[in-house]
C-alpha cells in the first residue's frame, strides 16, 4: 500500500541531516565556493553523522542496513545545505556503495571496514570523462587483461579529493562493459593532473586523473574475476544525483519563496503578485514530483525491482530540467539581488546546471 | 514507512478496468465522439451492474468502509483506489469515465459535506436497479472559476421548510445524465446572503424532475465529447429543509465556506488523475505506433544520444509518472486526513500541464497520422485540454497553491 | 538597410485581405469546419482577390512579378481569418507556384494560364505522406523511369480536392531525389481514396490519392528533362506554412486579448491579472518573433540568397512550436469557454498542430 | 519596402568590432572573470581611440548626423547601427562591451532627454583625449525595477541656482568607471517632490569628483564580472541648474515622467542586443565544439528525424534568430520616430528569455566540458543572466508590454 511517511529511524535521520545543512554547511557554502575548499572540520563533522556509516552493515563498520531510500531522504537534506559540501562529507561512500553493491566478500571485508570505522578519509570515485556524449555506459577509459593484471588506460575528470586519496574505485571499458576497479594510491602511471575549475561546486576539491597503464590486480576488479553487473551502481549512481539536484531546488525554491514575502515593493510583497507567486506555485510542484519520482526510484532499487534502473534513470531526467528550472527562476525572483554572490540563488543556479553532466560524482 | 507499492485492492482494480477500457470503451471511443449527444446506454447499464456488484471498488468511497477501517486502525485506502479507478477509466476513455453512474461530483459533495443521515439518504441511491447520475452545478456567467463570486441565492420559505433556489449555473458536467436522462440529482451552491459573500455559501441537493428547474442548453466542445455539458437554470426551485449540504445558520466565518472547498482537495487529485490517465494512454499509444513504424527507443541513454524522438518519449513518461506521483500523494493525505490543500492544488496545475503537454506531442510525433482521426491520439488531445479548464483552471489552481505555499489568504494574493 | 514596412502594393493586398478574412472567412469558419466544407462562393470570392494572380507575371494571366514576401503578407491574412478558408482559397497555388518556381517555359505556358484566368478550379498537389517521420526530401512515393514515361507509385495523403482536381503536382521519389510531375485528371491507376478526416483544418476537403503505376509523360516532369531543384519548392512551402501559423496564432492572440478585456470576474477584468497579461505579452512577442523570421525567410527566398532554404527551414521549426504555445494559450485563457465551440479558439488550437506535420497542404 | 539587408555601416562595424572581440576580448575573458575587480585598460583605451578615430561609429549616436538625415529625408539607421555593434560586443565579451567608454546610459540619457545645449556639453567630452564613461543611476533598494517608487531627492537651492540630491541608488553598472576610474558622469534619478509620484522624477547629471557623492560598495556577481556594479550615495550633492534633463517644472501631468520612460524604448532593444550577442557566441561555440567532437549537425530534417542535438541546435538558432529580428524591429522603429513601448518591452523579455535558454542549453550539451571552467561556455551562461534581470526585469517588461498591448495603464495593471 502506498505510503509517502518516512518510518521514524529515516526522520531521525533527516532531522540531523538537516540541522548540520542548517547550522553548518549552509553558513559555510559561500565560502567554500569561493575559496575552492571546504573547511575539513566541517566535512569531518558532517562524516560524524553516521549518514554512511548508517547504510552498511555491522559486518563491515557500520550500523545498519543499505537502504538508498533511507540514503536519499539525508542526501536531499544535506543537499539542500550546500551541494559541494555533501557531495564533499560523501565522497567515501562513491568507494564503499560500489563494494557493498558490487563487491565480493573479500573486498567487502578488507575495504568497507577501514572507511567507515575511521575519520573521514579521502576515499573517491572517478567515473566522469571529459566529452560532450559522457555516457557511464560507454566509457571511453579502457581496461585490458595482461595476465593476471588489468591495464587501465583513460583520462577521468572531476575526480573528488584524487589527490589525496587512499584508493579510488576507477570505472573502465572492459570488453565494451563497465567495471569498476579498485585502485590504491601510489600506483605507477596513476597521475593527478590539475585542481578543475567548474561552474559551480567549487566547494568539492576535483581533479583530473590520467591513467597511463595502471596496472592493477585482477584480484581488484570489483565482483573479483566474474566482475559485477554495473546497472546497480549506475542506477545509485543517478538517483543520488537526482536527490541532490531536489535539494538544491528546494534550497532555491524555499529561499526565493522567503525573500519574495519580505521584499516589500511600492505596496505589497512581490510574493503578492501573481506572476511571482505563480512562479513559486510551479517550483513547489516541480520539486515535489521529481522528489517523489526520486523516492520511487530508490524504493525500487532497495526492492530489487526490475525496471529500477529504467525508474532510476527517468528520476535523474527530470531532475536535471527540474534543477535548471527552478534555480533559474530562484535567482529571477530576487531579481537583481539574485545576481550578486551575496544571496545563495546564483550558487543554487550554477550548482543546477552542473546535474545534467554529473553522473558519478555522488552515491548514496 | 515510504511504500510505491501498490495494494491488492488497487491492483484488481485496475485490472477489471482495463478490461472494461479495452473492451467497452476503446472500440466505440471514435463513433461517441463523432457522434456528440448520443449516450453510451451499454456501458453506462454495465458499470452501473459492474459496480453494484463490486460493491466495495464503487467510484464512490463506501464512508462506512473508510469508518471501519479507522475504528480498525487500519490504513485507509478508498480515495487512493478510488484514482487509481478513475485514472484507469479515464486511459480508456475520459469522456466515458465522466459517464459512469453512481460516481460524480455531486455525491462527493454529499460524501465531503453532508450530514450521516444525508450521506445515507443520497448515497444509498446510487446502488438502486437503475443507474444513477449525479452532478455538482457552482460555475456562474460571470464568476468564471471564483467560486466566491456566486449569486445563485437560496432562501428559506419557512411556511413550508423549503429553500427556493434561484440562478443559473453553467458549464455543468453529466447535467443531462444526472437530471433528464435518469433520476439522480445535482448539488447547487448557491448564497444564502449575497451580502455576507463566501459565508453565506452553501450547496443544495436538487434531484431531477424538481419543479422549477430546467436544462438551458448543451455544449459542443472540444473534447470529452460524449460526457455532456450544460447549463442549468432555476426560478423558484424548491427543495426540502434538509437538502441543505452542511450549517444552515451563516457564521460570521467562513468556515462553512471554507468546510464546502475542503470538496476540492479530494476532487482536485481526481480530476488530475483523469488527465493523468489520457496522458497515459497516449505515451503508450505512441509507443505502439511508433513501434509498429520500427522505431527502435533505446532505454538509458544520456540525452546527448538520444534520438529527438527517444528523448519526446522519455519527457512525457517521466512528466507523466512525476505527476502522478503527486497525484497519488494529494490523494493519500485525503485518505489519511492530512491537510492537502497545497498538494491538492499542485497536482491539479501539474497534471494540467502535463497532460495538455504530452498528448499535444504525441499528435506531433506521429506526424501526419497523429494529425488524423483515424487513430485517436487526436482526440486525447483535445479531450486532455479539459484538465487544465475544469474543477478551477491551472490558474485558480496556481493561485490556491501559492496561498498555501506562501500562507497567505484570499485578500493578500488575488 | 533594415525596413519593416510593407511597401504601398503589398498593403494594398494586406488590405484587401484583411478584409475578406474578416467579413468573409472568419464568419463561415465554424460551419465550415462543421459540415467539412467551405462554401464554394466564398472560395470563389476570395479568388478573385487575385492574391495568387498578382504574383503570376502577365505572361501567364497573372497581373505581377512572384513575390514570395507579398505572398506571405497576404497569406497570414487570410489565415487570420479561417486557416481551412486561406487553404482552399490557394489550393490552386500549389499546382501554379511549383510550375512558376521550377517549370520549363513550355510547362508555365500551358499550364498556368488555364488555372490563373479561369474561375476558382481544383488544381491542386501531393506531397503529405503517411508516416510519423514524413519528410518531402525522403519520399516513399516512388517514380521510375519507364521508356517514355513516368511510373508513379505510392500513397498521398491530405489530398486536397483530390476527387474534383483537373490536375495534380505529385511529389515521389526519383533516384533519390524529390522531383513534381504533373499529373491531370483522369489516368489510369490514379485512385481518389477515402475523404480526410482531421483534427482540424476540416473546412478544408483533403483525400488520401493512391498512385497505382501511374504513368505520366516525360514531359509532365516538373523542369522537363532535366528536372529540377526541389530545394525553392520545399522552401516556399516551409515559408507559407510558417505564414499560416502566424496567422492562426496571431488569431487566437488577437481573440483572447480582447476577451480578456471584456471578462469581468470579481471587480477586475481577467486582463488585469498579471497571469493572464503575462500570457498575452509572452504570445505576442512570440508570435511576432517568428512572423519576422517568416518574413525575413520570405525575403531571402525572393532574393535568392545562399542560406535562404535554411531560413525558410528555421522559420517552419519555429511556427510550429509558436502556434501549438500560442493557440493552447487562446483556449487556456477563455477557460471553460475556450473549451466549447461557440469560441474560435478551440478550432485554432486544433489548426495550431497541424502545423508540425502539413508541409507541402501550402504554397504562397 | 521590407528589407532584411544590412546597410554597409551595419556589415563595417560588425567586421571591425569582430576584429576587436577576437584580439582584445575573447583572450582575456576568462582572465578578467577570474580577476573581479581589475579594469581592461587595455581594450578601454583601446576602445577610445578607435571610437575618437571612427568618428560616427561611435556608440552613441550621433544626434548632428541622425539630423542631417533627417533633414535630408534619408533613411535614419544610427540605432541599427548601434544595436549591431552592442551585439558584436556581446558576442565577443559582454562584461567588456560594458566597460566601453564614450557609451553608457548616462550619455544615452543625454541624448534622449537632453536640450541641444546639454547635448552639446555633455556628449563632446565624450570624445576627449581620455576615455571617459557615463553611468544612470535609478534602482533604489527598496523600489526594485519600479522607477516611479523612486525615493531621492533633488531640491533647487534658490540661492546658488543649484539642485541639491540625496538618496542612495543601487545596482549602477559602470558607476565606478564613470565616477571613480575616468572623469565620466552619472545621471541620476531623483525626485522633485515625493508627493507628486510619478511626474515629480527627473535625472540629472551628476559629473565625477561632485561633493557629497561617494560608492559605497562594489559588488560581487553571478557574471559580467569585468564591469563594475556599484551603490552611489549622494548626500547634499550639488550640481548646477542646467544639469537637470528635461523640464524643471512639475506639471500635473506625468508627461515629464513619460517623456524619461521613452529613454527605455531606446535601451531595452539595446540590453536585448546585449544578450543575443552573447546567446550567439554560445551557439557558434557549442556547433564549433561538438564539431571538433566529430558530431555532424544535418541540415533541413523533419524534428521526427533528428538527434536530440541537432533539435537542440536548431531550437537555439531559430531564438536567437527571431529574438534578434524583434530586437532589430523594436530598434529600426526607435530609427523611425515611431512609437515603440509594446515593440521595446517585447524584445527585452524575449531575449531576456533566449539569452538564458541558449546558454544553458550550451552548458548541457557539452556535458562535462560544458561545466568546466575551461571553456567560456559556463561564463556565458552567467553573463546571459543579466539581460533578463537589468534594465527592468522579464516581469517588469511582461508588465510595460501587456500594458501597451491591452492599452492599459500603470492603475489597470499592476
Amino acid at each position: 500500500m502506498y505510503s509517502f511517511e518516512p518510518n521514524e529511524e529515516q526522520k531521525m535521520l533527516i532531522d540531523v541531516a538537516k540541522r548540520y545543512a542548517e547550522t553548518d554547511l549552509r553558513p559555510a557554502a559561500h565560502e567554500a565556493e569561493e575559496e575552492g575548499i571546504f573547511d575539513p572540520k566541517l566535512i569531518e563533522k558532517g562524516w560524524e553523522l553516521g549518514i554512511l556509516q548508517a547504510s552498511i552493515p555491522d559486518t563491515y563498520g557500520g550500523f545498519g542496513d543499505r537502504s538508498l531510500l533511507t540514503s536519499v531522504l539525508a542526501l536531499e537534506e544535506l543537499a539542500v545545505g550546500d551541494m559541494a559540501g555533501a557531495l564533499s562529507i560523501l565522497a567515501p561512500s562513491l568507494f564503499v556503495t560500489p563494494i557493498l553493491i558490487a563487491g565480493t566478500e573479500e573486498q567487502k571485508t578488507n575495504w568497507i571496514p577501514p572507511v567507515i570505522e575511521a575519520e573521514w578519509k579521502a576515499y573517491t570515485a572517478a567515473m566522469i570523462e571529459y566529452a560532450y556524449d559522457y555516457d557511464p555506459n560507454e566509457l571511453k577509459t579502457t581496461a585490458t587483461l595482461d595476465g593476471d593484471s588489468y591495464l587501465l588506460k583513460g583520462e577521468k575528470r572531476f575526480v573528488p579529493f584524487a589527490d589525496q586519496a587512499e584508493a579510488i574505485i576507477v570505472y573502465a571499458n572492459l570488453d565494451g562493459k563497465t567495471q569498476g576497479f579498485i585502485v590504491p594510491k601510489g600506483l605507477e602511471g596513476l597521475e593527478v593532473g590539475e585542481r578543475e575549475a567548474t561552474l559551480g561546486t567549487n566547494g568539492l576539491q576535483t581533479f583530473s586523473l590520467v591513467l597511463d597503464n595502471v596496472k592493477v590486480p585482477k584480484a581488484n576488479r570489483l565482483g573479483g574475476e566474474a566482475g559485477h553487473d554495473f546497472a546497480p551502481i549506475l542506477a545509485a549512481a543517478q538517483t543520488s544525483l537526482a536527490a541532490v539536484a531536489v535539494g538544491v531546488a528546494r534550497a532555491s525554491f524555499e529561499y526565493a519563496r522567503d525573500y519574495s514575502k519580505e521584499r516589500f515593493v511600492l505596496g505589497s510583497f512581490i510574493a503578492q503578485k501573481q506572476s511571482i507567486a505563480f512562479m513559486i506555485a510551479e517550483m513547489a510542484a516541480e520539486v515535489e514530483a521529481i522528489r517523489l519520482l526520486t523516492w520511487e526510484a530508490a524504493y525500487m532499487l532497495d526492492k530489487g525491482e526490475e525496471t529500477a534502473a529504467h525508474s532510476a534513470y527517468l528520476a535523474l531526467m527530470g531532475a536535471i530540467d527540474m534543477a535548471m528550472m527552478v534555480t533559474d527562476r530562484g535567482v529571477q525572483i530576487l531579481g537583481g539581488h539574485g545576481y550578486i554572490r551575496e544571496h545563495p540563488v546564483e550558487l543554487w543556479f550554477r550548482n543546477g546546471r552542473g546535474i545534467a553532466s554529473l553522473t558519478g560524482l555522488v552515491m548514496g | 514507512m515510504i511504500s510505491f507499492e501498490k495494494s491488492k485492492a488497487v491492483v484488481q482494480a485496475q485490472y477489471l478496468i482495463q478490461t472494461v477500457a479495452d473492451n467497452m470503451m476503446r472500440p466505440v471511443s471514435r463513433y461517441f465522439d463523432e457522434e456528440e449527444g448520443e449516450i453510451p446506454w451499454d456501458y453506462i447499464e454495465f458499470m452501473h451492474g459492474a459496480l453494484r456488484q463490486m460493491g466495495s471498488a464503487s467510484l464512490t468511497p463506501d464512508h462506512e468502509k473508510q469508518k471501519e477501517a479507522e475504528k480498525a486502525k487500519k490504513p485507509r485506502q478508498a480515495y487512493v483506489v478510488m484514482a487509481h479507478q478513475i485514472e484507469m477509466l479515464s486511459w480508456g476513455d475520459v469522456g466515458f469515465y465522466l459517464c459512469t453512474p453512481r460516481g460524480g461530483l455531486g455525491s462527493a459533495a454529499v460524501e465531503s459535506a453532508g450530514t450521516p443521515e444525508q450521506k445515507d439518504k443520497f448515497l444509498s441511491i446510487l446502488n438502486g436497479e437503475k443507474p444513477i447520475f449525479t452532478s455538482m452545478a457552482i460555475t456562474e456567467a460571470d464568476a468564471g472559476s471564483d467560486n466566491s463570486a456566486i449569486r445563485a441565492t437560496a432562501v428559506l420559505d419557512e411556511e413550508t421548510n423549503e429553500w427556493i433556489l434561484n440562478g443559473e449555473k453553467i458549464f455543468v458536467t453529466a447535467g443531462r445524465l444526472s437530471m433528464e436522462n435518469t433520476e439522480g440529482y445535482t448539488v447547487i451552491w448557491a448564497s444564502l446572503d449575497l451580502e455576507a459573500g463566501r459565508s453565506g455559501i452553501r450547496s443544495f441537493v436538487v434531484p431531477a424532475g424538481t419543479p422549477g428547474f430546467k436544462i438551458a442548453k448543451k455544449e459542443e466542445k472540444l473534447g470529452i465529447r460524449v460526457s455532456d455539458t450544460v447549463t442549468f437554470v432555476l426560478e423558484d426551485c424548491r427543495v426540502p429543509y434538509d437538502h441543505i449540504l452542511g450549517n444552515p445558520k451563516i457564521e460570521k466565518s467562513t468556515e462553512g465556506f471554507k468546510g464546502a472547498m475542503q470538496t476540492f482537495n479530494v476532487t482536485r487529485p481526481l480530476v488530475a488523475a483523469t488527465g493523468l490517465g489520457v496522458a497515459r494512454a497516449a505515451l503508450e499509444e505512441v509507443k505502439k505506433m511508433l513501434e509498429e513504424q520500427g522505431v527502435v527507443l533505446r532505454d538509458g541513454l544520456p540525452r546527448n544520444k538520444m534520438t529527438s524522438i527517444e528523448r519526446d518519449v522519455i519527457d512525457m513518461e517521466r512528466m507523466v509518472r512525476s505527476s502522478w506521483l503527486l497525484t497519488l500523494k494529494a490523494i493519500w493525505m485525503s485518505d489519511n486526513k492530512i491537510s492537502n490543500a497545497k498538494e491538492s492544488a499542485m497536482s491539479k496545475l501539474h497534471a494540467g500541464d502535463v497532460s495538455s503537454k504530452v498528448t499535444q506531442k504525441a499528435v506531433e510525433l506521429l506526424g501526419p497520422m497523429g494529425y488524423s482521426r483515424e487513430f485517436l491520439l487526436e482526440k486525447w488531445m483535445r479531450d486532455a485540454k479539459i484538465t487544465d479548464i475544469y474543477e478551477g483552471t491551472g490558474q485558480i489552481n496556481r493561485l490556491v497553491a501559492a496561498r498555501a505555499i506562501l500562507g497567505y489568504r484570499g485578500k493578500d494574493l488575488r
